[in-house]
């Protein structure tokens, strides 16, 4: 009798309220894999979403792409997601997106709020990747990836590429994004992203544009305050430790010769602050490890001493590159992308209480001292220098 | 719709148990019982046609404003 | 001599100690492992665990009083205590006040399990329905007596435990120390106002007294009150201290269920994406199993204050009225924190101390009545 | 008066014992009563009574019945502890009427002499039943390949055979007004708690039915929960089963005419555990055991978890699964969850089939069955790949459930938790399957807590739960 009760009112429940809420059957629904944002004149926002064609995956039939871009405007984020539904015969749903591809010009105008959408949205997953274009964001989403099926995926591992190899760029997630922004004393970096057109090497003429991320897009708390080329992401990766790998190019030590380029595999790196003569400066440490990729100098690397002046050049790259990136960031960007603000509020939150104020005018005149260490670990399979190029050498 | 839901709900959590006590004649345990259901499902009625009955933060925070003062 | 030996002993009747103790710290934290990290992150930002020590020992005092009390009136449930201490009159009103702290403990419990649910995982569910699916299994725990209470609590213990030991180390390379750091940065006054929150909570200590008869002898009434209250307030200090080291102290302030965030964070580290089912089962039976008590001790409470002799027959019948209470707590989640501040200001000083003061006077000036008769 | 006749013992005048037998007996058709007269004992006049289609007809001994009778004229029944003789009998001069039906009835000869109360009983039982043949529902690749017959003292002498230890015990009981079939109560002094053996004499005693035709009667009469879906009385056709649960605390009820025994009290884990893990070296035990404890889980909740997730909590399954399950149920017209009640009913039905059918044919039937069906309901957009994966593990993993009636009551229970999936994703499941845990904390088998081991925590028993201690660990210390 307990149990035939406990069956009774539950199915009375169900009648209370039929039917079932905040059900979505996964054939009514649009998968969208990346999403562009940009600004319309007058503030009007315009979203374009990319939707997977889960058919065409099975089907073969005539070769239809797998995606199709829908896009629609609105004044807010959310309303222009709304709209979306006109035209799209199945509710819209980002909880597989990969990607958030902000443009320029909505970049300039401030993020904040764009953002909140995303972090309110219970559908929006934290670990989706922020990325800034400087044409239109909705240009992003037309070329077709060769390798992938479409664009989210395909963002989805060049970004890991960037973190794990290349570190042409800064790769950041919507979690982190969205820290940065909240934290007054950390200014947002995003990275960026390109469409190119390559001619095709097959030499019909017909060209197809690529996606490519190279360099970053750093902010003035919500604010675009400049772009980053290739080299000043990588070192500005170096400072905030988030890439792991990286292709240093170390000129040769005498005589011709294009350089010797190293293989990073892995780095750390911290912020310490210190006090100098009543001013802030900020020792920043980085261990990296790594291994030679290609010799293309004469020297002849057999001997240890050779090794160890190698490491110590490469060391001395990698704080010149971090030097030179300070001093954009400080004088001509006087954006705080490395972090050194969390850094000062973590280790002197006294001082930084009364600094913070003024920080914007404080941030230029830090001493940042970058200090490399590298290791090589191995020279690869070849020993020494074996093949001496020009001149029959010596 | 709703309404009948409750009714339903009032029935099938209530009536078992009284029709129990009914039988062994426990008229105390009984009448607790009925009023209960009573108030429970004018409760629930009020909520469900939504008159103007205020919650219970709200009646707490009423009765709280001397100790925390105006939020 | 190795092999099988007889497995299939009968039940002993009532309950062990430490299953009444995992009863109280579910039946303290059940529902506040959700809401309390977050709130008191908000007003103490990363000094929040250093609140979690000031309220336990607060909180040692109140239930010290309430276990002094116990002490007076053996082998006596918490409601045979009131009423045999205050008499008929001021222990009738003592009851009823508690009564009604019970059932809005239970409905605001019911109501947060549901508005968590209903934010994270089912948007466009009625709260009345999300509401109902977690009384009714704590009102079936209920209905089937306190061990069955126990055991749930035991199980759902465990359970939390665990998952909190998978969870932790999954997340180590997210958490990040450091942003403990400045410790006091700003003084005393905010930590005091976390403690504040997790106080009115943990006065709910005293519902150990509830159980001292049901305990298998020997009872050691202080060293529970010592146990419960340490579980309790170290749970929810280790909740802070994760919560803080992982996603900082100013991002909780933003979201309303940071902890339930968490699972999307650690998600983030492309370990386990799955852990938000993980964590929301264990949350849920949190809820259940804090539910299920009070529910228990509410009908129990009815029960002796009327002189009924079948309590169990009357925790259906309240189905519908705390189902109603439960979903007409709030108007919508904002408004939760400042109902809860409200409710915890009004009655922490009432069951903490003033209660167990007046039944302690009540009971020295019955005392002296009858020596003076009997001399 | 006709209660008090049965009461009292069988008159000495053998005429007015013939007529109660015979106006008790004679209309069955297959009793006989015949008069026996000893030729050198001219006054003794006997009767015999008998029912013909019990007894064994070339056992009754004319010669053993008159040498009986000479003794019987010089003094009182001297039993003749002469083994050569041939079936003694034993006399009980204070039989009632009523055990005297009930012995004539057995298959016993009854032989009743003037002048002397009482009858002597002797036992000429037909002999018929199938031979000791291996357990057809529950067979293990190692182990005795003994089963139960119908026979009960066969089915005692299998587990006496090894259990052979003073501390056995055995009661008769019967039980049944029509039938008045033999239950034998087994259980191992000192192992078995008192109070639970008390409980289960008890409860067999208080039994009050026409009929017991097979031991499920019995299982029906005594359990606990009646309304609970999880049974608490095991049965099984393995003696090692058997003598094992005996060795655990556990009483056997053998019922006469059934190759089930009856193992109360019985708690989930038990159910969920094979004789075949303690023959395993246990390493081999436990991982066997812990694939057994998953199905189990799986034939539980793998639907409902299927349903939750595709109708709720996209988020939670990879992007690119979650394409190909949206590809699938392209053209499916039904949500998720009428999907998956229509697959589940059709492949309840074909192992039903399976079952009904000759054993080779229904093989037969269940494989192929099941290709065809899912092959076509796919091609047919009347359900999806996935869902049939879905189903077809789910049915396999419920085949892994060692206690057949354990995964019949999993298999019942998946219905209402899909319907809480449709109707509140997860979250109903969760709610669901607490609900469950409620009811099995509350459950008690013979005033044995269901999940005992576990809830209340019992450690030291804690090694043969999920995992299967090996034996110079198990059971050390009490």
């Amino acid at each position: 009798m307990r149990v035939r009760r406990c069956w009774g009112w539950l199915l009375s429940l169900l009648l209370l309220g039929t039917g079932c809420w905040s059900r979505r059957e996964v054939n009514e629904v649009a998968i969208s894999s990346a999403i562009a944002i940009d600004e319309e004149r007058n503030q009007t926002i315009r979203i374009t979403m990319q939707i997977l064609r889960p058919t065409a995956a099975v089907e073969s039939g005539q070769p239809r792409s797998g995606t199709f871009n829908v896009t629609a405007t609105g004044p807010t984020t959310a309303a222009a997601i709304r709209n979306l539904d006109q035209q799209l015969s199945r509710r819209p749903e980002w909880k597989h997106n990969n990607a958030i591809i902000l443009s320029e010009n909505v970049a300039r105008q401030g993020v904040g709020e764009i953002m909140d959408f995303f972090m309110r949205n219970h559908q929006s997953r934290l670990d989706q990747w922020i990325l800034v274009t400087r044409g239109k964001a909705a240009a992003v989403l037309v070329p077709r990836f060769q390798l992938e099926s479409n664009q989210g995926i395909g963002i989805r591992r060049l970004n890991q590429s960037a973190v794990h190899s290349t570190a042409a760029t800064v790769p950041v997630r919507l979690y982190d994004f969205v820290t940065s922004l909240t934290n007054p004393a950390e200014d947002p970096v995003a990275a960026a992203i390109e469409t190119v057109e390559f001619p095709d090497p097959s030499g019909e003429g017909e060209v197809n544009p690529r996606i490519r991320m190279r360099g970053a897009a750093v902010f003035q708390h919500d604010r675009l305050a400049g772009w980053l080329d290739e080299t000043e992401a990588r070192s500005l990766d170096w400072f905030r430790g988030e890439a792991t790998g990286a292709m240093v190019v170390v000129p040769c030590r005498k005589g011709p010769g294009r350089g010797t380029s190293v293989q990073l595999i892995s780095t750390r790196s911290s912020l310490q602050p210190y006090w100098k003569n009543g001013q802030p400066a900020v020792r920043a440490t980085v261990r990296a490890t790594g291994q030679l990729g290609d010799l293309m100098c004469q020297e002849d690397l057999s001997k240890h001493e050779a090794l160890v002046d190698l490491q110590r050049r490469t060391a001395a790259q990698m704080e010149a590159e971090m030097a030179k990136l300070m001093h954009r960031l400080q004088k001509d960007l006087g954006s705080d992308a490395v972090g050194l603000g969390v850094a000062l509020e973590r280790t002197f939150p006294a001082a930084w209480k009364k600094m913070s104020p003024q920080w914007r005018e404080i941030f230029p005149k830090v001493s940042v001292t970058p200090e490399v260490v590298v290791e090589l670990t191995q020279m690869g399979t070849s020993e020494g220098k074996l093949i001496s190029s020009g001149g029959g050498g010596k | 719709m709703m309404i009948l839901g409750l009714l339903l709900l009032a029935v099938a959590t209530g009536l078992p148990d009284l029709a129990a006590l009914v039988r062994r004649g426990r008229r105390k345990e009984a009448a607790v019982v009925i009023c209960a259901l009573l108030i429970g499902f004018l409760a629930a009625l009020s909520w469900v046609m939504h008159l103007p009955v205020p919650t219970i933060g709200a009646t707490l925070q009423w009765l709280a404003t001397p100790i925390l003062g105006k939020q | 001599m190795h092999g099988r030996r007889c497995k299939l002993h009968k039940e002993v009747g009532k309950v062990s100690s430490a299953q009444a103790v995992y009863t109280v710290v579910l039946a303290i934290i059940g529902s506040a492992t959700l809401i309390v990290p977050g709130s008191m992150i908000k007003v103490a930002a990363q000094d929040a665990w250093i609140g979690c020590l000031v309220a336990g020992f607060g909180t040692l005092v109140t239930g010290a009083l309430w276990l002094w009390l116990a002490r007076q009136w053996p082998g006596r449930d918490l409601f045979q205590l009131v009423l045999a201490a205050g008499g008929q009159w001021l222990g009738g009103l003592v009851a009823v006040v508690l009564l009604i702290w019970i059932g809005l403990t239970l409905t605001g419990a019911t109501w947060i399990g549901a508005d968590a649910i209903l934010v994270v995982f089912l948007p466009e569910t009625p709260r009345s329905v999300l509401a109902a699916s977690i009384l009714i299994p704590a009102a079936y725990a209920a209905r089937s007596d306190y061990q069955v209470v126990a055991r749930l609590s035991q199980l759902t213990f465990w359970g939390m435990v665990g998952l909190l030991l998978v969870l932790i180390p999954l997340s180590a390379t997210e958490m990040e120390p450091l942003r403990l750091a400045p410790v006091l940065a700003n003084g005393f006054g905010p930590v005091m106002k976390g403690a504040g929150v997790l106080v009115g909570i943990l006065t709910e200590n005293m519902a150990l007294i509830a159980l001292l008869p049901m305990i298998r002898p020997p009872v050691r009434p202080w060293r529970l009150l010592v146990a419960v209250t340490v579980l309790a307030a170290g749970m929810v200090l280790l909740l802070d201290v994760w919560t803080v080291s992982v996603i900082g102290a100013r991002l909780p302030g933003r979201f309303q269920y940071p902890v339930l965030l968490m699972a999307h964070v650690i998600g983030v580290g492309d370990i386990l994406e799955r852990l938000d089912a993980l964590m929301m089962a264990l949350w849920i039976a949190g809820e259940v199993s804090k539910i299920a008590f009070w529910y228990w001790l509410f009908c129990r409470g009815i029960a002796t204050l009327l002189r009924l002799k079948e309590w169990r027959r009357l925790v259906w019948p309240f189905f519908i009225l705390l189902l109603a209470a439960s979903v007409a707590w709030v108007e919508s989640s904002t408004a939760y924190p400042a109902a809860l501040r409200a409710w915890s200001a009004l009655f922490t000083p009432v069951i903490g101390l003033v209660v167990p003061l007046l039944l302690l006077a009540a009971t020295a000036v019955r005392r002296m009545q009858r020596s003076s008769a009997s001399v | 008066m006709h209660r008090t006749a049965q009461e009292q013992p069988l008159p000495a005048d053998l005429s007015r014992t013939e007529r109660l037998i015979r106006d008790r007996l004679a209309p069955c058709g297959d009793v006989v009563l015949r008069p026996f007269t000893a030729e050198g004992v001219p006054g003794m006049k006997s009767l015999i009574v008998y029912c013909n289609s019990m007894v064994d007809g070339q056992l009754i001994d004319e010669q053993a019945l008159q040498a009986l009778l000479l003794r019987m004229q010089s003094g009182p029944a001297a039993l003749s502890s002469d083994p050569a003789d041939p079936p003694t009998g034993t006399p009980s001069p204070t039989m009632t009427l009523r055990q005297a039906v009930t012995e004539i009835l057995a298959g016993n000869l009854l032989l009743l002499v003037e002048g002397r109360t009482g009858a002597v009983v002797f036992r000429l039982e037909r002999k018929l039943g199938r031979g000791i043949t291996e357990p057809v529902v529950e067979g293990t690749i190692r182990g005795p390949r003994e089963g139960f017959v119908e026979d009960p003292e066969a089915n005692i002498t299998l587990i006496r055979r090894r259990l052979q230890t003073p501390s056995f015990r055995l009661e008769w009981m019967r039980v049944g007004e029509q039938t008045t079939t033999p239950i034998a109560l087994l259980y191992l002094d000192g192992v078995a708690d008192p109070r639970v053996v008390r409980r289960a004499r008890l409860r067999v005693r208080r039994i009050r039915i026409d009929a017991v035709l097979d031991s499920g009667y019995v299982e029906e009469l005594i359990e606990d929960a009646p309304y609970s879906p999880f049974p608490t009385v095991a049965h099984t056709e393995r003696p090692d089963r058997v003598a094992a649960g005996l060795l655990e605390g556990q009483v056997a009820l053998v019922t006469s005419g059934s190759p089930q025994v009856l193992l109360v009290p019985t708690v989930l884990v038990q159910l969920l555990h094979s004789p075949e893990d303690y023959y395993e070296r246990y390493m081999i035990g436990t991982a066997t055991r812990v694939l057994r404890l998953l199905g189990a889980f799986l034939a539980l909740t793998l639907p409902s978890f299927y349903v939750a997730v595709t109708t709720y909590h996209h988020e939670m399954i990879p992007a690119p699964l979650f394409q190909a399950i949206a590809a699938q149920r392209e053209g499916v017209p039904w949500p998720a969850v009428m999907e998956a009640f229509l697959m589940e009913i059709a492949f309840e039905l074909l192992r039903e089939a399976g079952i009904r059918l000759p054993r080779p044919v229904g093989q037969a039937v269940s494989i192929i069955g099941g290709l065809v069906i899912g092959e076509a309901a796919i091609r047919a957009r009347i359900a999806s790949a996935g869902m049939i994966i879905i189903v077809a593990t789910t049915g396999i993993a419920s085949y892994a459930v060692p206690a057949y009636n354990l995964s019949v009551s999993l298999r019942l229970i998946r219905f209402p938790l899909m319907l809480m999936a449709a109707v509140l994703g997860l979250h109903g499941v969760v709610v669901g399957l607490l609900l469950l845990l409620i009811h099995l904390l509350s459950l008690r088998s013979f005033g044995v807590p269901y999940l005992s081991p576990i809830m209340p925590p019992k450690p030291q028993h804690w090694g043969d739960v999920i995992f299967r201690a090996p034996w110079w660990k198990m059971g050390g210390r009490q």
